[in-house]
C-alpha cells in the first residue's frame, strides 16, 4: 500500500519545477497578464519536457502516464501561475479525440497542435448561450471557451454531444476574465463545419472529470503558493517592534489556511487515482474534490491576502495573480454549489 | 423609541428637496468642468449644505452642529441623485484637524480654498515599513535653516496625482518614544524633490499612489501643532476616518443590485432567484444588513441623546461592514457561475464588472483603515477591557 | 428621533434585573433543571412586579406597555436563564386572545392562570402530528407545546386556526429538551372540546411575530451573559504564567463575539419597535431577526465554550444553561432556514 | 500509488475473517459479565488480535510491528461489529509508555495484567489550574521515608470510579523549571486518601471525574523514568493520544446515519433530504470527510514508506476532524428542526438523543486533548515553522 508520489513521481514533479522555477518567474506571468507576450513560448519549453504528451499513450506518441501524473503537473501550473494551454489541450482534448483522431492526438503530443475546450454550455447553459448540432455543422455560442491561441475547439453541445471545429472555421473573440494567466474566448456558431467526435455522454464527461481534477490541482497548488508567500512574508514583516509572524492572530490565520489545504493534497491525489483506476468512484470524488477545493482556496485566497496587510492587495507583490486563478478555477467547468447538486444526484439523494 | 425626526426637521427636509429641485440644473455630472464643479460647491456652501458648521470667518455657513440636519442634507442629496458637497481628504480630514488644533493663521490661510475646492489634499500617513504600527513611520525631517527637510516614502497616498498641497506625518524627534517623534506637516505637491507613482492594486486600477521625498524643503512654519505632537494631531481624525468604513447604507444599495441580478441571470434556464442555497445566501446577507442598518440607526441616536451609550456599536462597524460587502459581493460572482469571472475588456460582464473589483475592493478596506485583526484589538481591548498583548522581553 | 431606551425603560430593565439577580441565581436555575422545583416561586415574583401584565392594556387590568419594553424583560430572562412562561403566557397568548377572552386575560395579568402556546404543526408540521379541528372539537398531536404547568393551551390548528383548550381537555405529556430552563409538553386531542379563538391566520401571526422576537431576545440575553461570563473567566483564568485573556487568539474569539452580537441588540429593538408602530415592517424584521441572531447566538454558544476551556464544558460553571437556551430558541417557532425562507416569501422572491 | 494491501495481507484478512466467524459466539456483549470479557480478551491476544506486537515476556503475542495487519484487524472487527481488543488508557497508554521507559520489574509487574483486564488504569495528567499549560501542574509529592506523600488535585480523569490504578503526574522538584519538577508515578486507587468526585459535562453525564489526594502514600520505587523526568516520559504518548482524536472513520459513519435521518424524516411533510439548502450543507460535509479520510491514508501511508512525510497531515487531523464531527451533528439538529430538542426522557428523541449529546460531546474534544488554539499553535510552529509567542517582560 502506498498512497504518496512515487520515484518517477518525484522525479517528473523535480523537473517540471525546476523548469517553471526558472522560466516562469513573476515577471513572466506579468508579462503574459499584459499581453505583451503569449504563452507559447512557456508551451514550448514545456513540451520539451514532454509535458503535452504526458498522458497521451505511448504507440500515440505520447509519455503514457496517468492522471496522477497530470494532477503533479497542474499542481505545479498553479503553483507558479503558469500560463498555458495544458488543462485544455494536454489533458481534456487528449482524452476525447483518443481512438477517434489520433492523428491530432500525435500532433498535440509533438507540441504541433492546440485544441481548445468549449464545454461551458453543456455544463450549464448561460442566458442566450449555447449549442446546437445539425447536419455536423454547429450553430449558436459558447462563452469562456478554453485558449484563444488553438488550433481547434473540442465543442460540447447542450446535449452533451462532442464536435471538433478549425478555429477557422468559428468567429473566435478574447473574452477577459479576472485571471489573466489563462485566456478564454467567445466563440460563435454559425452553421460551422464540426466533425462529430462522439454520441456518447459517457465520452464528455470523462473529458470533464479529469478536467475538474486539474482545475482542482491548479487551486491546490496556487492555495500552498499562497500559504508559502504569506508564511514568509510574516516572518519578514515586522511591526511592533517583532514579526508580524509573532502574533498569534497571524499564526492562526496560517494554521487555519495549512489546515484547510493540506488534506486537499490527499484529495487530488486520490480522485486522480480513481480516475485511472476506480472508474466507479471518479465521478462522485471528482465533484467533491473541485468542489470542496474551490471552498478551501477561496478561504486561502482572501486569507493570504490578509496577512499580507496593504501588500496583498497591491500588484507590487503579484500575490493577486493566484488570488484570482483560484477564483478561475472555482467558477470553470462547474461552480461549487453545482457540483454539490451532482454528487447528490449521483448518490440519488436528489434528482 | 422615537423613529422620526420630528415635525421642524421634516419642514428642513422639505426645503432641502425644494432646494434640490429648483437647482438640479446648475448640479455638475462627472463630465462638468472643474469650474462648475467650483461654483456648485459654493452655492451649497451658501445654502448650507456643505461646510454646514464652518465658522463663516473661514468660508464656511456658520450654523450651529445639527447631526440630524446633516443626515437629512445627506440623505436627500444621495436619493435625488444629483451631487452633494465636495468630498476629498482635505475637506473630511484635514479641516475637522484645522479647526481642532491649527492656529487661527493656518485656518484662515487653510480651510476656505480647501472647502471651495481651490485646494486639493492628499494624506502622507502610511509608509511601506508602517501599516498597522503607523507610529513607526520613518520619513524624516531635519530642521535646516527655518526649513524642514523632508526624506523618505509615503504609500497608499490616493489623489497624490490630483493633490496641490499634502498634510503628512514625518518624524521629527528621532530619540523621542515613538508616538512622541512625530510631526504634523502640510505643504505643497509643487516643492521640489517630490516624486508620485502610481499604485497599481490587485483589481487593475491605480486607485493609489506612492510618494518619494528626496531633501524636500518646506518653512518651518507649516507645521500644525508643535513639534512630536503630530501623531495626536492625526489621531482624532484617524478614528472619524474608520467610522466611514463599513457603511451599511452602500451596503444596502448593493444588496438591491444583488437582488435585481439574481432576478434577471439564470442558470442553466432555471431564474437564479430561484435557486435555493443561492437565495439562502442572499437572506443570510439580507438579515446581516439589517443588524448593521439598525446598528447605525443606534449610533445617530447615541449622538443625538445624552447618555446613551454605542460605543462598542461604532468599533463594530468597519470589521462587520467590510466582511458583510466581501460576502456580497462573492455571492454575486458565485450566481454568476462562469459569467462571474468576466472582467475588463469583456462584453458580458454584468453591472460593469463591479462585483469582481468591488469583491477585491472590499478585501483591500478589510486591510486598510486599520485591518480586521487590528479592529479585533480594538474591540477587545477598549470594548471589552481585555489586557493588551504584553510587551516581549527583550 | 431616539432609538434607544427611555428613562421609564431603562427603570423597567433596572428593577427586573435586580430581582433576576437576587432571585434567580444559577443554583435556582439548578434546582429547576433539576426539578427539584419549578419555575412558580419565580413566576409569583415577576408577577409582583407587574411582568405578566406587561403589555396587557390598562383597561384590561394590565400595565399597557408594548413590545420594546416585552423585548427587555425577554433580553433578561435569557441574560439570566430564567425559567418562567413568559414568552408563552405573558406575551404570545395575551395578544390572541385581546378582544377574545379578555376575562382571561385579565387572570393572566393578575397572575392567576396560565395559558401555554401549542403552534409548532401549524408553522411546519411534524411527521405524525398535526392538528385538525371540526365542530370546536380538537384532534391530532402537537409537540413541544411551551409550559407544562399552563391552566390553558392556545392552540393553532395546521390551517392556522386558533383554539383554546383548557389542560383538563387534553392528555399532556412533558417532552424533555436540551434545555431544562424551559418545560415543553406533548398534547394529545381525541375530540377535545376547544373554544375558537379565530379564523383569521393574521391573528396567529401576530402572535407568531412577538413570540418569535421575544425568542430573539432572549438569545440576546442569553450571549451577551456568555460573552460576559467568556470575558471575565479569561480575566482570571491564568496559563502559561498570564491571564489567558492576554492572548489575542482568545482576545480575537471574544471580539468576534461581540462584533456579532452587539448590533443584534439594535435589530432586536427595531423589530420590538415595529411590531407596536411599523405594521408593513413587522414580519419581514421579525424573520430576519430571529434567523440572523439564532445564527450569531449559535456562534457564540460554541465561542464562549471554547474560550472556558475544559471549564466550559463541565457542569461546574453552568454555563452549558445558556448554551442549551440558545440552542432551543434557534429551533423553536421557527428555524433560521425556515425563517429565511419566509422573508423570502415576503418578498415575493420564493414561491 | 497503490490502494491495495497486497495478496500476502489479503490472505492474512481471511485468517481475520475466519477466525471472527468460528468465534463469533464467544465475543462478549456489553452484557456480559466481567470473566467472559477477560477470556474473550486472552483468546484475541493468543490469536495475535490484540497486545499483538507485545512481547510474549510481558504477557502479549509477540509479533513483529506491521501497521498494514493491525489495521486489517480494526477493519475486519469494526466491519463484524463484535468486539475486538479491550481498550482504555492503561492499555492505550501506559503500556506503551511502560514498554519504552519503564524498568524491566514494571514491564513485568504491570503490562501482563493490564492487557489482560486484570488491572485497570486512569490517568492523572490535568487539573484545574493546568489545562493548556499542563506543565504547571501542583499536585506535589514529597518524599517521606520511602514513600512518596501526594497531596493535591486532578481534574478530567475518567474511568476513576472503575480504575484499580492510575497513572499520575506530580510535582517532586519545586524548584526546578517547570518542564523539569514533574515525575510520573504509578499507585493503586485504593490507597488511602483518595477520593473520586464524578464530573458531570454539559451532556448531562459524568463522563469524567475529579480525583482529590490528602496525604496519600505511595512507595518510592513506583516512579517511571527519574524524579524530574515525568514530563518526557509522559509526552510520547500525548502525541499518541492526540492522534486519536477527529477519527474520519466515526465522521463517516455519523455521516451515513445522517443520510438515513435526512431520508426519513420530513419537513412539514416533505422529506428532509429534498431540503436543497440541507442538501447542499450535506454535501459540503462529505466533501469535508472525504478529505479527511484520504489525507487519513497518506498518513498511514507514510507510516509504511519510508521518506513519505506527511507530518502537517497528522498535525492537522484533531483540529479539523473535531470541528467536522461537530459540524455534523449540529447539520442533523438543525434538519430536525424543533424535534432536534428532544433530549433525555422524551420518545421523540432520534438516534437516542445521539446529535445533541454528540454535538456537545464534539465540542469538548474541540476543547480537550490540545484545544483548537494549542493546535493552531502546534501547527503554525511545527508545522510551518513561524516563531513561538515571545516571553513576555516582567
Amino acid at each position: 500500500m502506498e498512497f504518496g508520489l512515487s520515484q518517477e513521481q518525484t522525479l517528473l514533479q523535480d523537473s517540471v519545477n525546476r523548469f517553471l522555477n526558472d522560466q516562469v518567474s513573476l515577471d513572466e506571468v506579468r508579462k503574459v497578464a499584459a499581453a505583451d507576450k503569449d504563452d507559447k513560448a512557456i508551451w514550448q519549453g514545456l513540451t520539451e519536457l514532454g509535458i503535452p504528451a504526458l498522458i497521451i499513450p505511448e504507440d500515440k506518441g505520447g509519455v503514457g502516464l496517468g492522471a496522477v501524473e497530470a494532477a503533479i503537473v497542474a499542481e505545479l501550473l498553479g503553483y507558479h501561475a503558469t500560463p498555458s494551454p495544458f488543462i485544455s489541450s494536454a489533458i481534456m482534448a487528449p482524452v476525447a479525440l483518443a481512438g477517434k483522431r489520433d492523428d491530432l492526438v500525435a500532433n498535440i503530443a509533438a507540441g504541433t497542435c492546440r485544441v481548445g475546450i468549449a464545454f461551458g454550455e453543456a455544463i450549464a447553459a448561460k442566458d442566450k448561450a449555447g449549442v446546437t448540432a445539425s447536419n455536423n455543422k454547429l450553430s449558436g455560442l459558447s462563452l469562456f471557451a478554453l485558449d484563444i491561441d488553438a488550433d481547434y475547439y473540442l465543442v460540447a453541445t447542450n446535449d452533451q454531444q462532442l464536435y471538433l471545429v478549425t478555429a477557422n472555421a468559428v468567429k473566435r473573440n478574447n473574452m477577459a476574465t479576472i485571471d489573466l494567466t489563462r485566456t478564454t474566448c467567445e466563440l460563435v456558431f454559425n452553421e460551422s463545419e464540426a466533425e462529430l467526435i462522439s454520441t456518447d455522454t459517457e465520452d464528455f464527461n470523462r473529458a470533464l472529470d479529469i478536467g475538474r481534477i486539474m482545475l482542482a490541482a491548479d487551486t491546490l497548488g496556487a492555495g500552498q503558493n499562497m500559504i508559502d508567500q504569506a508564511v514568509s512574508y510574516a516572518k519578514e514583516r515586522e511591526q511592533f517592534d517583532r514579526p508580524i509572524a509573532s502574533f498569534q492572530a497571524v499564526k492562526h490565520m496560517c494554521a487555519e489556511m495549512a489546515a484547510g489545504l493540506e488534506p486537499c493534497r490527499s484529495m487530488v491525489w486520490y480522485a486522480a487515482h480513481a480516475y485511472d483506476n476506480l472508474p466507479e468512484e471518479t465521478r462522485l470524488t471528482t465533484c467533491h474534490t473541485k468542489a470542496h477545493i474551490s471552498e478551501v482556496g477561496k478561504f486561502v485566497a482572501k486569507t493570504s491576502t490578509e496577512v499580507h496587510g496593504g501588500m496583498g492587495f497591491t500588484d507590487l507583490v503579484g500575490l493577486h495573480y493566484w488570488f484570482k486563478r483560484i477564483g478561475f478555477n472555482r467558477q470553470l467547468l462547474g461552480s461549487p454549489e453545482l457540483l454539490r447538486q451532482q454528487a447528490a444526484q449521483l448518490q440519488g439523494l436528489a434528482a | 423609541m422615537d423613529l422620526s425626526f420630528g415635525s421642524e426637521y421634516e419642514t428642513f427636509r422639505t426645503e432641502v428637496r425644494d432646494f434640490i429641485t429648483n437647482n438640479r440644473e446648475n448640479a455638475p455630472s462627472s463630465r462638468s468642468n472643474p469650474a462648475d464643479a467650483k461654483q456648485w460647491q459654493k452655492t451649497l456652501i451658501e445654502n448650507g449644505y456643505t461646510a454646514r458648521t464652518i465658522p463663516e470667518a473661514y468660508g464656511g455657513f456658520g450654523a450651529k452642529p445639527d447631526i440630524i440636519r446633516s443626515r437629512i442634507i445627506a440623505e436627500e442629496f444621495a436619493d435625488s441623485g444629483i451631487q452633494g458637497g465636495m468630498g476629498g481628504q482635505g475637506i473630511s480630514m484635514l479641516v475637522p484637524t484645522l479647526l481642532e488644533v491649527g492656529s487661527e493663521a493656518q485656518k484662515l490661510e487653510f480651510v476656505k480654498p480647501t472647502i471651495e475646492g481651490d485646494m486639493v489634499w492628499c494624506q502622507g500617513y502610511s509608509e511601506p515599513g508602517a501599516g498597522s504600527d503607523l507610529a513607526s513611520l520613518r520619513t524624516n525631517a531635519v530642521m535646516d535653516g527655518d526649513d524642514w527637510v523632508i526624506n523618505g516614502q509615503k504609500i497608499w497616498t490616493s489623489t497624490a496625482h490630483l493633490a496641490d498641497w499634502i498634510f503628512c506625518l514625518v518624524r521629527t524627534e528621532p530619540d523621542a518614544k515613538k508616538h512622541h517623534g512625530i510631526s504634523f506637516l502640510l505643504f505643497s505637491m509643487d516643492t521640489p524633490g517630490i516624486e508620485i507613482r502610481p499604485l497599481v492594486d490587485m483589481t487593475g486600477v491605480a486607485n493609489f499612489n506612492e510618494v518619494f521625498f528626496t531633501d524636500v524643503r518646506v518653512p518651518a512654519h507649516q507645521i500644525v501643532g508643535n513639534r512630536g505632537q503630530g501623531w495626536q494631531v492625526a489621531n482624532a481624525i484617524l478614528s472619524h476616518e474608520r467610522d466611514m468604513l463599513g457603511n451599511p447604507d452602500a451596503a444596502l444599495s448593493r444588496f438591491n443590485s444583488l437582488i435585481d441580478l439574481m432576478q434577471k441571470e439564470t442558470i442553466a434556464g432555471e431564474k437564479a432567484i430561484n435557486h435555493p442555497v443561492f437565495r439562502d445566501r442572499l437572506m443570510q446577507l439580507q438579515g446581516r444588513i439589517m443588524a448593521m442598518r439598525f446598528n447605525d440607526m443606534r449610533i445617530l441616536s447615541s449622538r443625538l441623546n445624552e447618555g446613551q451609550d454605542a460605543s462598542l456599536a461604532r468599533m463594530i462597524v468597519k470589521l462587520q461592514g467590510t466582511e458583510l460587502r466581501h460576502d456580497l459581493e462573492g455571492l454575486a460572482i458565485d450566481v454568476l457561475g462562469e459569467l462571474g469571472l468576466a472582467y475588463g475588456d469583456n462584453d458580458y460582464t454584468r453591472n460593469n464588472g463591479t462585483w469582481q473589483s468591488q469583491y477585491m475592493y472590499q478585501l483591500g478596506l478589510i486591510i486598510g483603515g486599520g485591518t480586521s485583526q487590528i479592529q479585533k484589538n480594538i474591540i477587545s481591548e477598549r470594548g471589552l477591557e481585555m489586557p493588551r498583548e504584553p510587551r516581549p522581553a527583550q
